[in-house]
Formats: C-alpha cells, sequence, structure tokens
C-alpha cells in the first residue's frame, strides 16, 4: 500500500508535469491544478497509512555504487507527508482560481508538481543520497517558482540568488553532515545511522552541521535571511506551499537527528537547539510586528514560529537528557502539534494574502483597508488564520502553544540548574513572542480589513473565484476542527514520534497525563456559547427597537476628514513596538520638513519614512560578504594576464613539488 | 577484436585526410560530427566488447582497451557529438578559413583518441602534446587579438607543463631500465610487479602529475584555460573544457593506478588534494566577480576538475567511479553550455555578463538551453553531477578525509553562488536597465539558434545516465577497478 | 462534579455581573471623594449601562460587522473569565480546567475584540488607541505567564483552582517570598491590561494620551454599553483573582447553598476592598508616559523571574 | 672507443650544454643567444651521439643527426629568421639577480637529483643534474624573458633538458615515443613560430609585455 501509494505520487508529478506542458494555456489550470492536488491527496494518504504504522519500500537504482535509493516512510516520515499532502492539496485547488500572468505559465506548473512531490518524498526517503537528492530538487523547484515572477518586480531577483545560495549552505551543510555519520556508519541507509552516538568530535560536529543546515531550510535566525524575501516574491500559493510546508521538512529534519540519527550527547546540544529556536521565536515575530508588507509578515512569523518548534525540540533534547522522559515527549508532541497547527494557519494567511493581491495588486497593508465588506470570505478566513497565528482559544495555534507551555513550566526541576535558568526564560520569551503575535495579527486583520479603503486598489477589490475561496475555506475550516478536537491531532503525534502519555479525552479534547493537565476546547466552547446566549438575547431585544443608524462620517472627536489617509496604518500601528524595540531592530527613520516659503514657522509639509532592514542581514551578512568580495577582488589580480605570472606559477609549482617529491 | 581499437583512430585519420584532399563543403561541415559519432560508437562497441572479453590489445600492445578506455572513448565521442552537432554551422555557410577548421577539429578528437587508446605513458604524452597543436590554431581561430593572446598563452604555458610530464615519464623509464624491465606500458607497470626504486617512482609521479595536471586545468597550472577556453570558437571551447580535461585526468588516473602499486597513495593523494582545493578556491573566487560569461563557464571547467581531483585523490570504487561519471555528465553539460554560450554570442553580440540581460524574457529559445546547463553544472538534481558530487563528498568522509572535503564544499560555495549570480543576473528580470515592468515583451525571440536536438539530448544524457543502472554502473565498476587493480 | 462546577460557574457569572457594576461606581466614589467631590453614587454605573442599552446605535460608513460583534465577544469572554475564575469557589470543570493559560487565552480575545473595535471605523484616535494597546498586552504577556508559572512551581499545575486550594491549606505560603514576588508581578501586569493608574487614565478626556477610551471613541448605544461593561467585567474578575490568591479564605471547596453564600459575600468584600485600594493608590499616582510603560512592564517581567527562581530555591529547600 | 674517453666526452657535452645555457640567461641579446642555443644543440647532439656509440646503437645515431639538423641548424635559423634582430626589452629581472638566481637553480637541480643516483654510478648518471639544470634554467628564460622569441629559446631550453636527461639517464625512451616527442615539439615551434609573426602582424612587434587583454 505505502509502495502504491509512493509511486502514484510519483506517477501524479509526471502525469501533472506533461499535462501542465501540453494542455493549452486556456485549460492548463483546469487540467494541471487537479493533478497537483491529486499529488497531495495521495502524499496525505500514504502519510496516513504510514501514521497508521503500515510499511513498505520503493527502491530506485542508480549508477554509482552508493544506492538504490530507498523510500519507506516512517511513522514521522508518514507525518510530515500527511501535512505537507493536506497543504499542497489545498494550495493546489486554489492556484487554479489564482494564477494568472507568468505564474499560469507552462514551467510555474511544472515546478509547482516537482516541488510538491519532491516535498512528500523527503519525508519518505530512507537512504541518505535519496533524502538529499529530493531535498534538492525541492530547492530547485521552489527556486524556478519563486523567480516566477522575475519579469515583473525587480526585486525578485535578488531574493531568488538569497534564496538559492541559503538553500545552498543548507545542502552542504547536510551533506557533510550526512557525510560523517554515513562515513561512521559505514552505510547511506538510514536504518544503519540510526546508531547512539558518543560524545566523539565527528558526532559533535556531525550535530552541529546537520542542525545548522536543516535550520537554515527552516528559516531559523541567524540562517533566516532568505525567507522574508523569497516569501513575498512567490506566488501566493507557492508561498503558502513553502511557509507552511516547505520550512517544517527543515524541522522533521531536526527531529530526526535528536530522535534517529544522534539520539543523546551533549547538553549543549539540546541548549543549541533551543537556543536558535528562542532567538529566532522573538526576532521572527518581532520582525513581523513591525513589517508592513503583508507577505513579509507572513514570512517572518514563519520564522517565529519554527522558532517555537525548535524550541520545543530543544528543550525535549534538555529533558531527555535530564531523565524527565514524561514531560520531554510532551514537548516533542508540541512540537508536532505546532507544526500542524502552522500548517493549518499559515496556509489560510498566505492563501488569503494572495486572495488580497489578487483583489487589490498590493501585499502593502498600508495601502489597504475596508476589504472586510468588499471579500467577505476571504476576511473570514483570514480572520480565522489570524486568530491561530495569534494562538487564541478555540483555535489550533493555542492547542500547540499550551501544549508547549504545560511542557515547559513542568520540564524544571531543581535538581537541574541549567533546566532551572533556561525554563523560565523560556517561558519568558514564549509569553512575549505570544504577545507580540497577538499584536502582529490584530494588525493585519485590523488594518487589511476593517476601516476604509486606503488606495483605489482596495477600494474596488472584488470576491476571488470559486477554487480559491474553496481552497480559504478548506484551511480555515481545518484551524477551527483541529482548535475544537485536537485529540485527534494529539493521537497522529502520539503515533508519530511513539511518544507515551499523550492521549485524548472528553469530547476529542487533549489529555497530558504526564503534566497533569488536561485541555477540551469544545468544551469551552459550548461554555462560551451558553454565557454569550443572554448577552445576544439582550442585543437583539434592543436591536429589534432601535436598528443601527448610518451617518455620513465617524465621530473621530470631531476630527474625522473625508480622506482615508487620515486613518492610522500598519506602520503607525507598529510604531510604538519600533519605539520600544529601536535598540534590535535599528530602523531608518527620515524625516524631511518642508517649510512654508513664506515664512519658516509654517509647515507645508512633512514627510516621514521608515526602512525596517532586517539587522542579521546589515550586521552580519552584508560585511561577511563584502570581506568575501575583497578577497575575491584582490584574488582576481592573480589572473591578470601577464604570461610571466601564469609560468612563474607553474615554475613555482614545479619546484615545489620538486621539493616535495625528493624529501 | 583488434579492429575495434584500430577503426576510430583510422577513422578519424582518414576522414582529417579527406577534408584537406576533397575540400567538399558538406564534409567540411559534418566531418567533426561524423568523427565523434565514430568514437562514440566504437566506444560503446568496445564497452561491449570489453565487459564480456575483458582487455582488448591491438598493435603489439601499443593500444589497448580496458572498461575505463572504454568509458573515456564514450566521452569523447559523447561529448564530440554534442559540441560539433550543437555548433553545426547553417547549411550553406562558409566560414573563413574553413578548410582548416574540420580537419583540425577531426585531429583533435583523433589525438584524444589515441591519448585514451595507447597503452605507453609515452605515446600517452605525445597524444596530450598532439592536443595542444591540434587546438593552438583553433584557439586562434578568430584571429582577433584576444585570441591571437589566448592561442600563445596556450601553446606557451600547455607545452612548458606537459614538458615537465615528459621528464617524468623519462625518469619512470629510466626507473624500470634500471630494474631490468624497460616499458613504459601502464598496463605492465600498474600491475606491481617491476621492482622500481620508490624514491625515483616519486619523482617521476610527481613531476608527470604536475605535467597532466596542466592539460587537466588544475590550479596552479591553470592559467592558460580561461583565455583559450574564452576565446576558442564554443565547438572548441566544449569540446576543450568537455573532454581534454578529462583526458588529461585520465591520465593522472593512470599514472595514480602505476605509482598507487608501488609506492601507496599518500603522495598522490597529497598531491591531488593540494591542487583540488586550490583550483576549486581559484575557480570559486574568480567566479564571484566574473564578467565574461565564457570565462566563467572555464573557470567552472576548472572548479569541477578539482573536484575530479579530490575524487582521485579519495580513491576507492565510489569515489573513482563518481569521478568517473563526473567527467561524463560535466562533459555533456560544459559543451551544451559553451554551445548556448556561442549561441549568445551570435545574437547578442557578447560575452560580457554585465550587457546580457532579461534572456528568458526576451529569447527563452536560448534562454531555457543556458539556465538548463547552468543547473546541470551547479550539481542540481536531477543532473548526474548531483549524484556524483553527493558520492564524492560521502566517500571522501568515509577515507577520513573530513577538514578537506569541508573546505571544498566550502569553497564551493563561492562558485554556486558566483554562476548562480551571474546566469540569473543575465536570465531573468524584464531586460531593461530601469526594470521598469513590461507585461509582455513584444518581440519574444523563440528560436534556438542552431540545432536544438543536440542540447536538450545532451542534457537529458545528462539526467539519464545518473539513473542508469545496469551496464553503465557494471561499466563504471569495472573501470573503477581497473585503477584499483593493483592496490 | 459537573453539576457542582456548572452551579458555581453560574453563581459567580450572576455575582459578578451584579456587583461589578457597583464595583466600578465604588472606585469612582472613592477617587470622588478623596479627591474633594461629591461624586455620581455608587449605582451610577448601573443606571450608565442600562441607558447606554436602550440607546440608538451610530454606523459610521466603513465600519463592518466587527463593530457591532467586538463588544458582545468581550462581554462573553468576561463572562467566562468570571465563570473559570475561581471567585465563589474552587470546584473546576473536568474538562475545562481553569488552566492559567486557558484564562489568560480568554483575556486575551476580549483584548483583541477591543482593538479590533478601536479599528473598525478608521479613525486616527481608534487606530491609534489599539496600537497602544495591543502594545502594552504584548509586553504584559510575559509578566502574566512567568507570574503564573512562579505560583504554578510549588504544586506543579497551573490549575487556578489547586494553586488557592494550596494557599487555603497552608496560609504560609501566601507570604512566601515567591509568592509576594509572583504577586506584585501579576498585580502590575493586571493593572496594564485592564488600563488604569499608571499605565492609562480610565478618566482621561485629553484624546492623545488616551488608550482604552480611544478604542471605544466611535462606538456608541449597546455596542459602548458592552464594552463598558465588558471591561469592567475583565478588571473586577482579575481582582477577584488576585484576592482569591491574597486572601484566599472564604472559597466554597464544596458546593451547599452555605459555603455559596459565604464565598458570594467573601467575593463582594474582597472586590470592595482591593477596588478601594486600588482607587486610592490611583489618586495618588500620575499617568506614565506611554513610553516609559515598558520600563514598568520590564521590571515587573524581573520579579516575575526572580519569583520563578526564588520557587525553586524553596522547593529545594 | 675506451670507456675513459666516452665519459670525457659526455663531460665535455655536458659542461657544453650547461654553459650554453648559464650564457643564455646572462647575456639576452638575439645576436648571441641563437648560436648559444645553436651551440646547446650542438652539444645535445654529440651526447646523444656518444651514448649511441657507447651502447652501439645506429638507432639513436640517426637520432644524434636528427637533433644536430633541427636543433643546431633549423630551428636557430627560423628563429633568426622571424625574431627579425629583435629582443624585447630587458628581461624583467636584473642580470645579477638572474646570476644569483641561476646559481640557486644549479644548486637545487643537484640536490633534487640525489634519488637519481640508484640509477647507477656511471658518469651519465653523475651528469643528470645538467639536464635538470637545463630544465629550470629554461623556466626561469621563460618566466623572464619578454619577448616571443625568448620565450621559445626558453620552451627550447627545456626540451633539451628533458632529452638531456632521458638520454642519460636510460639512453633515450623507446624510439616510436622518441620519435613522437620530436615531431611533437618540431610542430610546437612551428606553431609558435607562426603565432609569433601574427603577433607581429598584429602589434608591429612581437614583445609580450602588451599580451594582457584577457585577464581578470
Amino acid at each position: 500500500m505505502i509502495a502504491a501509494g509512493l509511486l502514484a505520487q510519483a506517477g501524479l508529478m509526471a502525469a501533472a508535469v506533461v499535462l501542465a506542458a501540453v494542455v493549452p494555456a486556456r485549460y492548463r489550470a483546469r487540467a494541471a491544478g487537479p493533478a497537483i492536488a491529486g499529488i497531495g491527496v495521495a502524499g496525505a494518504v500514504t502519510g496516513l497509512l504510514a501514521l497508521g504504522g503500515s510499511q513498505g519500500v520503493v527502491e530506485m537504482p542508480v549508477a554509482l555504487p552508493i544506492g538504490p535509493l530507498l523510500l519507506s516512510p516512517t511513522a514521522l516520515g508518514g507525518f510530515f507527508m500527511l501535512v505537507i499532502g493536506i497543504v499542497g492539496a489545498i494550495a493546489a485547488v486554489y492556484a487554479i482560481g489564482y494564477v494568472h500572468g507568468p505564474s499560469a505559465s507552462r514551467s510555474s506548473w511544472m515546478a509547482l508538481a516537482v516541488f510538491l512531490a519532491s516535498m512528500q518524498l523527503v519525508a519518505a526517503a530512507a537512504d541518505v543520497v535519496s533524502f538529499l537528492l529530493f531535498w534538492e530538487l525541492m530547492a530547485v523547484a521552489s527556486t524556478a517558482l519563486v523567480l516566477t515572477e522575475h519579469a515583473q518586480r525587480a526585486t525578485v531577483r535578488p531574493a531568488a540568488i538569497w534564496y538559492a545560495g541559503m538553500t545552498q549552505v543548507s545542502f552542504f551543510l547536510l551533506l557533510a553532515g550526512f557525510g560523517i555519520l554515513a562515513a561512521q556508519a559505514g552505510s547511506t541507509q538510514f536504518t544503519a545511522l540510526a546508531v547512539t552516538a558518543g560524545d566523539s568530535t565527528e558526532a559533535n560536529v556531525a550535530f552541529v552541521c546537520l542542525v545548522l543546515g536543516f535550520a537554515a531550510k527552516a528559516g531559523v535566525v541567524p540562517l533566516h535571511v532568505w525567507l522574508p524575501r523569497a516569501h513575498p516574491e512567490a506566488p501566493s500559493h507557492v508561498s503558502a506551499l513553502m511557509s507552511a510546508a516547505m520550512v517544517k521538512l527543515g524541522v522533521y529534519g531536526v527531529i530526526l537527528v535528536v530522535t534517529r540519527f544522534l539520539v543523546g550527547g551533549a547538553t549543549w546540544w539540546g541548549l543549541l537547539i533551543l537556543g536558535l529556536g528562542l532567538v529566532s521565536a522573538v526576532y521572527g515575530i518581532l520582525q513581523a510586528s513591525v513589517a508592513s508588507d503583508l507577505k513579509r509578515l507572513l514570512a517572518y512569523s514563519t520564522t517565529e514560529n519554527v522558532g517555537l518548534m525548535l524550541l520545543a525540540i530543544g528543550s525535549a533534547v534538555l529533558l531527555r537528557s535530564n531523565g524527565t522522559t514524561g514531560v520531554a515527549d510532551v514537548a516533542l508532541a508540541a512540537c508536532l502539534l505546532l507544526v500542524m497547527a502552522h500548517a493549518a494557519f499559515k496556509t489560510t494567511l498566505f492563501l488569503g494574502a494572495g486572495s488580497i493581491l489578487r483583489a487589490t495588486g498590493e501585499r502593502d497593508l498600508d495601502r489597504l483597508g475596508g476589504l472586510g465588506s468588499r471579500m467577505p470570505l476571504t476576511a473570514a478566513a483570514f480572520g480565522i488564520g489570524a486568530l491561530g497565528a495569534a494562538a487564541l482559544p478555540l483555535t489550533v495555534g493555542f492547542v500547540a502553544e499550551w501544549v508547549l507551555l504545560q511542557a515547559l513550566i513542568h520540564g524544571a526541576s531543581a535538581s537541574d540548574r541549567i533546566l532551572a535558568i533556561v525554563m523560565p526564560l523560556t517561558v519568558g520569551a514564549v509569553a512575549l513572542t505570544a504577545g507580540l503575535a497577538l499584536m502582529t495579527f490584530v494588525k493585519a486583520y485590523g488594518i487589511a480589513f476593517l476601516a476604509r479603503p486606503r488606495s483605489q486598489g482596495a477600494e474596488q477589490a472584488r470576491e476571488s473565484p470559486l477554487t480559491m475561496r474553496m481552497a480559504m475555506a478548506a484551511a480555515a475550516m481545518l484551524v477551527i476542527a483541529l482548535g475544537l478536537a485536537p485529540g485527534l491531532a494529539a493521537r497522529a503525534v502520539a503515533d508519530a514520534a511513539g511518544l507515551v502519555g499523550i492521549g485524548s479525552t472528553g469530547l476529542l479534547g487533549i489529555d497530558l497525563p504526564a503534566v497533569g493537565a488536561l485541555l477540551d476546547p469544545a468544551w469551552l466552547a459550548i461554555l462560551a456559547a451558553a454565557l454569550a446566549v443572554p448577552v445576544l438575547m439582550v442585543s437583539l431585544r434592543y436591536a429589534r427597537r432601535r436598528p443601527r443608524r448610518e451617518v455620513d462620517l465617524a465621530w473621530g472627536c470631531g476630527g474625522v476628514r473625508v480622506s482615508p489617509r487620515m486613518q492610522y496604518t500598519a506602520t503607525s500601528y507598529a510604531e510604538p513596538l519600533a519605539r520600544i524595540f529601536d535598540d534590535s531592530l535599528r530602523p531608518e527613520r527620515d524625516v524631511i520638513v518642508t517649510h512654508s516659503s513664506e515664512a519658516r514657522y509654517l509647515v507645508e509639509r512633512i514627510q516621514y519614512r521608515q526602512r525596517l532592514s532586517d539587522v542579521f542581514e546589515t550586521r552580519l551578512y552584508l560585511p561577511a560578504i563584502g570581506l568575501v568580495d575583497r578577497m575575491t577582488t584582490a584574488g582576481r589580480r592573480l589572473q591578470n594576464g601577464k604570461i610571466h605570472f601564469y609560468l612563474a606559477y607553474s615554475f613555482i609549482a614545479f619546484l615545489v613539488v620538486l621539493v616535495v617529491v625528493t624529501l | 577484436m583488434a579492429v575495434l581499437l584500430i577503426s576510430p583512430l583510422a577513422a578519424c585519420l582518414v576522414l582529417a585526410v579527406s577534408t584537406i584532399l576533397l575540400r567538399r563543403a558538406w564534409l567540411n561541415r559534418v566531418a567533426g560530427l561524423l568523427a565523434g559519432t565514430g568514437i562514440l560508437a566504437s566506444g560503446l562497441a568496445i564497452a561491449a566488447a570489453v565487459m564480456s572479453d575483458g582487455p582488448l590489445t591491438a598493435m603489439g600492445g601499443l593500444l589497448r582497451a580496458d572498461a575505463l578506455t572504454a568509458f573515456m572513448l564514450i566521452v569523447v565521442g559523447a561529448v564530440g557529438v554534442t559540441a560539433t552537432w550543437g555548433s553545426l554551422a547553417p547549411r550553406g555557410s562558409t566560414r573563413a578559413d574553413a578548410f582548416a577548421y574540420p580537419t583540425l577539429i577531426v585531429a583533435f578528437l583523433f589525438a584524444m583518441t589515441l591519448a585514451v587508446l595507447a597503452d605507453n605513458l609515452g605515446i600517452l604524452w605525445v597524444a596530450l602534446e598532439a592536443t595542444t597543436i591540434t587546438t593552438a590554431f583553433l584557439v586562434g581561430h578568430y584571429r582577433t587579438r584576444g585570441s591571437l593572446e589566448a592561442a600563445w598563452k596556450y601553446v606557451v604555458l600547455g607545452s612548458v607543463g606537459v614538458a615537465i610530464a615528459l621528464l617524468g615519464i623519462v625518469l619512470l623509464y629510466a626507473a624500470t631500465v634500471q630494474a631490468g624491465q624497460p616499458t613504459l606500458s601502464w598496463a605492465s607497470l600498474a600491475l606491481g610487479g617491476i621492482d622500481l626504486d620508490p624514491g625515483l617512482v616519486k619523482i617521476a609521479a610527481g613531476l608527470t602529475l604536475l605535467g597532466f595536471a596542466t592539460k587537466a586545468g588544475l590550479a596552479p597550472m591553470h592559467s592558460w584555460l580561461p583565455d583559450a577556453h574564452s576565446q576558442a570558437p564554443a565547438a572548441v571551447s566544449g569540446l576543450m573544457s568537455g573532454v581534454l580535461l578529462a583526458v588529461a585526468f585520465y591520465g593522472i588516473l593512470r599514472i595514480q593506478a602505476i605509482t598507487d602499486a608501488m609506492i601507496g597513495p599518500e603522495l598522490m593523494r597529497g598531491l591531488l588534494i593540494a591542487g583540488g582545493l586550490l583550483s576549486i578556491a581559484e575557480a570559486g573566487a574568480l567566479i564571484l566577480r566574473q564578467r565574461d560569461l565564457k570565462r566563467m563557464l572555464a573557470y567552472s571547467s576548472i572548479e569541477h576538475m578539482g573536484i575530479i581531483a579530490l575524487a582521485a585523490a579519495i580513491g576507492g570504487p565510489l569515489a573513482i567511479s563518481a569521478a568517473l561519471l563526473h567527467m561524463l555528465g560535466h562533459g555533456l553539460a560544459k559543451s551544451s553550455s559553451f554551445v548556448v554560450s556561442g549561441r549568445i554570442l551570435n545574437v547578442e553580440g557578447t560575452t560580457q555578463i554585465s550587457r546580457i540581460r532579461g534572456l528568458l524574457a526576451r529569447r527563452p529559445g536560448v534562454a531555457i538551453p543556458f539556465l538548463a546547463g547552468t543547473a546541470a553544472l551547479l550539481g542540481m538534481p536531477p543532473f548526474v553531477l548531483f549524484f556524483t558530487e553527493v558520492a564524492i563528498v560521502i566517500a571522501g568522509f568515509q577515507r577520513g578525509l573530513g577538514w578537506v572535503m569541508a573546505v571544498a564544499i566550502a569553497l564551493l560555495l563561492l562558485a554556486f553562488v558566483g554562476i548562480a549570480r551571474h546566469a540569473s543576473d543575465m536570465s531573468f528580470g524584464t531586460g531593461h536597465d530601469d526594470d521598469a515592468p513590461t507585461g509582455a515583451v513584444e518581440d519574444r525571440d523563440r528560436s534556438w539558434h542552431g540545432p536544438a536536438a543536440p542540447i536538450a539530448l545532451a542534457l537529458i544524457a545528462a539526467i539519464v545516465i545518473g539513473l542508469l543502472a545496469g551496464p553503465l554502473s557494471t561499466l563504471l565498476a569495472e573501470a573503477a577497478a581497473t585503477l584499483a587493480g593493483g592496490s | 462534579m459537573r453539576l457542582d462546577a456548572a452551579v458555581l460557574a453560574v453563581t459567580q457569572v450572576v455575582v459578578m455581573v451584579v456587583l461589578t457594576p457597583l464595583l466600578i461606581g465604588l472606585m469612582r466614589q472613592v477617587r470622588s471623594r478623596l479627591e474633594g467631590r461629591a461624586g455620581a453614587g455608587i449605582a451610577q454605573p448601573w443606571r450608565d449601562v442600562r441607558k447606554l442599552l436602550a440607546k440608538e446605535v451610530l454606523k459610521a460608513p466603513g465600519t463592518s460587522w466587527v463593530q457591532a460583534t467586538g463588544p458582545v465577544v468581550l462581554v462573553a469572554s468576561s463572562l467566562v473569565l468570571c465563570a473559570l475564575i475561581p471567585l465563589v469557589g474552587t470546584v473546576a470543570f473536568p474538562l475545562i480546567p481553569d488552566d492559567l493559560f486557558v484564562v489568560v487565552g480568554v483575556l486575551l480575545i476580549g483584548t483583541v475584540a477591543l482593538a479590533l473595535v478601536g479599528l473598525d471605523a478608521g479613525s486616527a484616535f481608534g487606530g491609534m488607541g489599539s496600537s497602544r494597546h495591543m502594545t502594552i498586552a504584548a509586553l504584559v504577556e510575559p509578566t502574566v505567564l512567568v507570574a503564573i508559572y512562579a505560583l504554578s512551581v510549588p504544586i506543579g499545575s497551573s490549575a487556578l483552582s489547586q494553586i488557592v486550594d494550596s494557599r487555603m491549606q497552608s496560609p504560609a505560603s501566601i507570604a512566601a517570598p515567591v509568592s509576594l514576588l509572583a504577586l506584585v508581578a501579576l498585580a502590575i501586569a493586571v493593572i496594564a491590561e485592564t488600563s488604569r493608574m499608571p499605565v492609562d487614565n480610565p478618566s482621561t478626556h485629553l484624546e492623545l494620551t488616551m488608550v482604552h477610551e480611544a478604542m471605544t471613541l466611535e462606538s456608541s448605544g449597546r455596542d459602548l454599553a458592552w464594552l463598558e461593561l465588558g471591561s469592567w467585567l475583565r478588571l473586577a474578575a482579575l481582582l477577584g483573582l488576585i484576592g482569591a490568591l491574597v486572601l484566599p479564605w472564604g472559597l466554597a471547596t464544596e458546593i451547599t447553598p452555605l459555603t455559596l453564600l459565604i464565598g458570594v459575600v467573601a467575593v463582594t468584600i474582597k472586590l470592595a476592598i482591593l477596588g478601594a485600594v486600588l482607587a486610592t493608590v490611583e489618586v495618588f499616582l500620575a499617568k506614565l508616559r506611554l513610553f516609559r510603560v515598558p520600563e514598568l512592564l520590564a521590571g515587573s517581567f524581573v520579579l516575575a523571574l526572580l519569583a520563578v527562581t526564588a520557587s525553586y530555591l524553596t522547593v529545594q529547600a | 672507443m675506451s670507456d675513459a674517453v666516452l665519459a670525457q666526452a659526455l663531460g665535455i657535452c655536458s659542461a657544453l650544454l650547461l654553459l650554453s645555457a648559464v650564457l643564455l640567461v646572462w647575456r639576452r641579446a638575439q645576436v648571441t643567444a641563437l648560436p648559444l642555443l645553436a651551440l646547446q644543440g650542438l652539444a645535445l647532439a654529440g651526447l646523444v651521439a656518444v651514448i649511441a656509440i657507447s651502447e652501439g646503437s645506429l638507432e639513436l645515431l640517426g637520432v644524434a643527426l636528427l637533433v644536430l639538423l633541427f636543433k643546431s641548424i633549423v630551428i636557430p635559423l627560423a628563429l633568426a629568421r622571424a625574431g627579425r634582430g629583435e629582443y624585447g626589452g630587458a628581461p624583467l629581472i636584473n642580470t645579477a639577480t638572474s646570476l644569483i638566481a641561476v646559481a640557486a637553480l644549479t644548486a637545487l637541480a643537484y640536490a633534487i637529483s640525489a634519488p637519481l643516483a640508484v640509477l647507477g654510478t656511471g658518469p651519465a648518471i653523475q651528469a643528470i643534474p645538467v639536464g635538470i639544470a637545463l630544465v629550470l634554467y629554461g623556466f626561469l628564460l621563460l618566466v623572464t624573458g619578454r619577448h616571443a622569441i625568448a620565450q621559445l629559446i626558453g620552451f627550447l631550453v627545456i626540451d633539451n633538458g628533458t632529452a638531456t636527461v632521458a638520454f642519460l639517464s636510460s639512453g633515450g625512451v623507446p624510439i616510436i615515443v622518441e620519435l613522437g616527442v620530436f615531431l611533437d615539439v618540431l610542430l610546437v615551434i612551428l606553431i609558435l613560430y607562426v603565432l609569433t609573426g601574427r603577433i607581429r602582424d598584429e602589434y608591429g612587434y612581437a614583445d609580450l609585455d602588451d599580451l594582457t587583454e584577457l585577464h581578470d
């Protein structure tokens, strides 16, 4: 069954590629879209089977004696395949209605099929070479997708280069890490790599390489720089796939490392992962909270969520080495729940952002507004996604964060000083993250959908076509359904990683006996509904008596003018925060005051400009790139065109070799 | 069976002579392609024969073919076909100086075939030097100042470098004379039966390696390469980058097999690692700020030869078969890329990277093969170079050369970023300076500007060979075993 | 058990709805008297709510469904808070534990509803208030969670009823340094979250200093009534929580009419005391500049963190 | 002829080879360079002839004649035609430095020839360092020579050195290889000759200083 599922994915991929290539442009979306959705469904079904314990192998021979390539998903792989498959299917359906211009081209559809299938097969890979193969294939396809609109915007090209470069960094790190492991194990098959590593130098180096490699793909600070550039430039269904599915494979990799390849190990392993997660979470959401480009905001929020996932993994590693395996399991469960939650709400949000982009041509929040009434379904779906991203109760985001916090507060113990210091700080950081996420998504939703339109595009927005609405609704429904019935998710998560002490209770609530906590959001919803009834009854009673009366203008203390430019914008909304975190965000601000020509005291206009760049990019990467640049510029002098120099190189090499061989 | 070995050489000779004597335009046009096809066919035939009957010999042992030979012949033939077919001039066009060109191309292919088939280090040397001779005027074909300069540098640096190899071969011969069994046959030497003085073998091996490394384009002996490759006509650049380097490296592999049998692998490993890392570093540094497309491709060849050198240093069945497959994959991809770069030069009038913009939007027929070739060269899956690079790194770690691999990987990143950035600068975007968004580019040029089939076939082959188990993997394994036979 | 919990929840909700306007009235009255004014009487807030409910609602152009639903969500969330927090008794629902993280989550739903209402009309003041409100909420969250963490460490659970229960059984723990630090931190957080002095001035009429008031500027009629009531309920519930933590006496541990009565009386007294104290303190405080608020909150975060660290020391001892 | 005479002849030829090479480095003018090159060819031919006689090999005698014909007559004459009397500017390093370099390279040649002692103890083996020194000098000429002809001469000196080593160490490589090598070298010289002409046509002189158009 598993083998059939894997072959079905490959077959559907081939079919989708062929369809995309041969079907004429008019029908292309309707032909390729469903085929790609099929890839996702096949992946989800295969993943579900693998999660349920089915096993199966697909072998593929290669020319070199490093094969055969093995595909055989484990339960954990199946879990990720399931998540990716569902996201993929939704995004593919969405794409049918969404694609236009370059994103409707042959190459774009072909790349999409390859992208989705290779992501799913990464989760199925059971040996180093096939893992790296599909990993890199996924990178190539996604780079092609990021480049889709290269002829439309000048920002696409640098984004793709950053992405390709960082992806290659990730690939090389993984190659080195896996190389070390394979050399140690004498085999490239995962089953052989699965050895408990001692505290050897090789294990340490391999650990760092692998974790950093996966972290780069997951968009973890400080390797995240590609993410806020690439995600916004890609077409939105691709952004959704990248953000909700692809970066998860980085998390998958880290989990593989700590639960399969390098089990146990030094305390600093756990601290490293936790530290990376902590910094990513806080930095990511801080950047998101001050971003005004909607897709950039969502991209940084991905960094935040991946940070939380890593933080959970790091705590699990620390707790396991401390001996509290029950709590460690809860932490790992939190990570997987976060994966699921993030996949659900980030899909919703990116699809929503795409819907906005398609309707208005804008992704700058400062130019949106008033879309709630113009695009009701998009507004509702985006709203639900935003609630999820803000981790508010009744959404899956809340469940995941709740489990994480339960693990964290039960993790510390007085006997372990490191944990006693680390855990409170972690809780504080998670809380700050949650608070800023709340602010971020209130801003995103409030500025985009409420108030009056801030641009012509927003003014004339119309609701998106059916397939897009279907996809958004499905994704939003997942956010709520998993939030109300997390029991199912909990069971899946427990199966995926072989965790004990995670179960379901009540109306599919979640039960964590290891930390003595349980939560049944369905009952909470019922309670809330029951309490809301009398309030609503009162409201309705008065509403019938005194209906709402439309007025011409809002009041605004008498200060509201007609111009929508008088409204608060995303930039102004985040301004207090940008000021508070001035030291870590380092925004560039220009205030240009033009005085009236008649009198210096009169101001004709004031221009305020604020640019937020990524601190890591400007402080870490650009200097490093500059250094390499200077070195290569110096290196160019070696090849200065003078044949005498060239002969001298040969001569020197000759002399050196002579000396070496006669020594 | 001896006829199998002689036939490709004879065919090339006949073709070369006919181009001189007959002076038929159609023959001149397709002579290179015919020679390439012949070599490819004989390579396949020899491969089949070798795999069923073991090594073949001819002409009193001067020519010999084993699995490695057969594989190299396939490389020469396949790249020859790609490069010559891909840059086939339109029918009826006349080229200045056209009569020498086809003759030299065929002679060039002949020399490489001879180098691969000869079971004598002396003849191998002669054949390698002959490649310099035949390509000198090909490099200088365009008769511009640049090509003249390139030709001069090429001949001087190439000959001087190869002269060092001759010194090494001479010393090796002296050692065999002293041991009482004078021979230059690598087949006999690699068996390890002859008791040579290790000190002498070390000198001989070091010098031969250095000499062949010149032709193989390994730093610091590579200086001729970017100039020659950038100035030669596209087909010649493709042939030089795609096979000449590989054939020279074949010489290194033969020497290595001999020394491994006699003095152990340490010396060659050390030298090859130094050369490999230097090459990758040099290539990475110069690609990053490269201004010319063809020079960039040339440096990429240096980078790939560095990778192959590292693989040779690692040794063992996995690394060696990866190195061999890498040669084939690189040959196919690089010759296609050079052919496409020739088309870019034709249609854009320049190979300056900064003056080529928006290629994909304006000329998809050229840009798509260019991008595909670049992806292949960058080791992106599903192209075969992905598998070989992964295999080489894994083999390196298995050999305990972890730090070497780490450094190599870090340096490869430079080359990757450089090539990726240049390729994307040239291909993507609108092609207008201001990068203003344009809905549709008006005069979109979909023509391939040359035969599409060879490029497509070469790139498809560069994918397929990685996934082709069965006969290919047997051939590779046997070829690797040939080299490891003595140790 | 579940029935018990339901009875308790209903009691708490009803009691709080009745008491809250009176509490606000009390606080205003205390303040008026201290400032030398007569005051409007304790029941004035009640009258205000009733009046507002009956008034016509004005709908500005561009406003959306948020204008109408936001206030209802705020009130509902506040009511859920009243049901979950152990105000009258410590009998919790088995499947909806009064887990502190859940409580905070519900609280935040109200915060968000309020912030969205502020943004809905598109007036500059609404946005300003909303922005400030959310900024403060974001910065308060670490303090709240870490303070909760500190309180949960000694008993190994984050369920409020269990925390309060354990305090009832060993009153000495209330005065422990851990508890004091955590309570101070929590109190600051509550003040910030409910927009009281010195973070926000609830009775300000200067638009540029407003936080809470700015968000409700565009609401009228029953919307405004619900917004006011919801916010008051939040304040009351949180004060009640602090009351239960500081003075955990009088809470019903099992549900009988008598214990319920005692609980109701106790919570009334506690709220009255805390309200009066808060109002008194507020008279002597000036509102902080907005950009000084983070300092206050950072301070409270440090207190909470110290509390956690201290709690490990205590456990060890 | 007796061994002693042969050894004597061998010594004279080796000394002439070395001397001509040192003088080539020292005196940088075409007027002297080409005769010196011819002298070197002559010495090499003599060396081959001596070895041929000592081994009684007719083949080698033929080789000696070929060497004589080409290396001491044809090539120097051809170069004289190609060079047209020019020899470019002064070498890149001055004469004193060149001579110090020569001394150092000679010492190096002897130092690295130590492992070659295993080949035997005869006078031929003793003279091998001369061949290696020639190769090194040739390189020096190449690296410092500014003119095309100067580089050609450097290349020829390297080739002479290699040949010297070949003949001294083993009496020459197999004849087919020997012929191939010879042909190759001739062709390379021919090509460089043609290219020199083209460079002159293009630039008006055959100085290599201006050949720096291709660079990074």
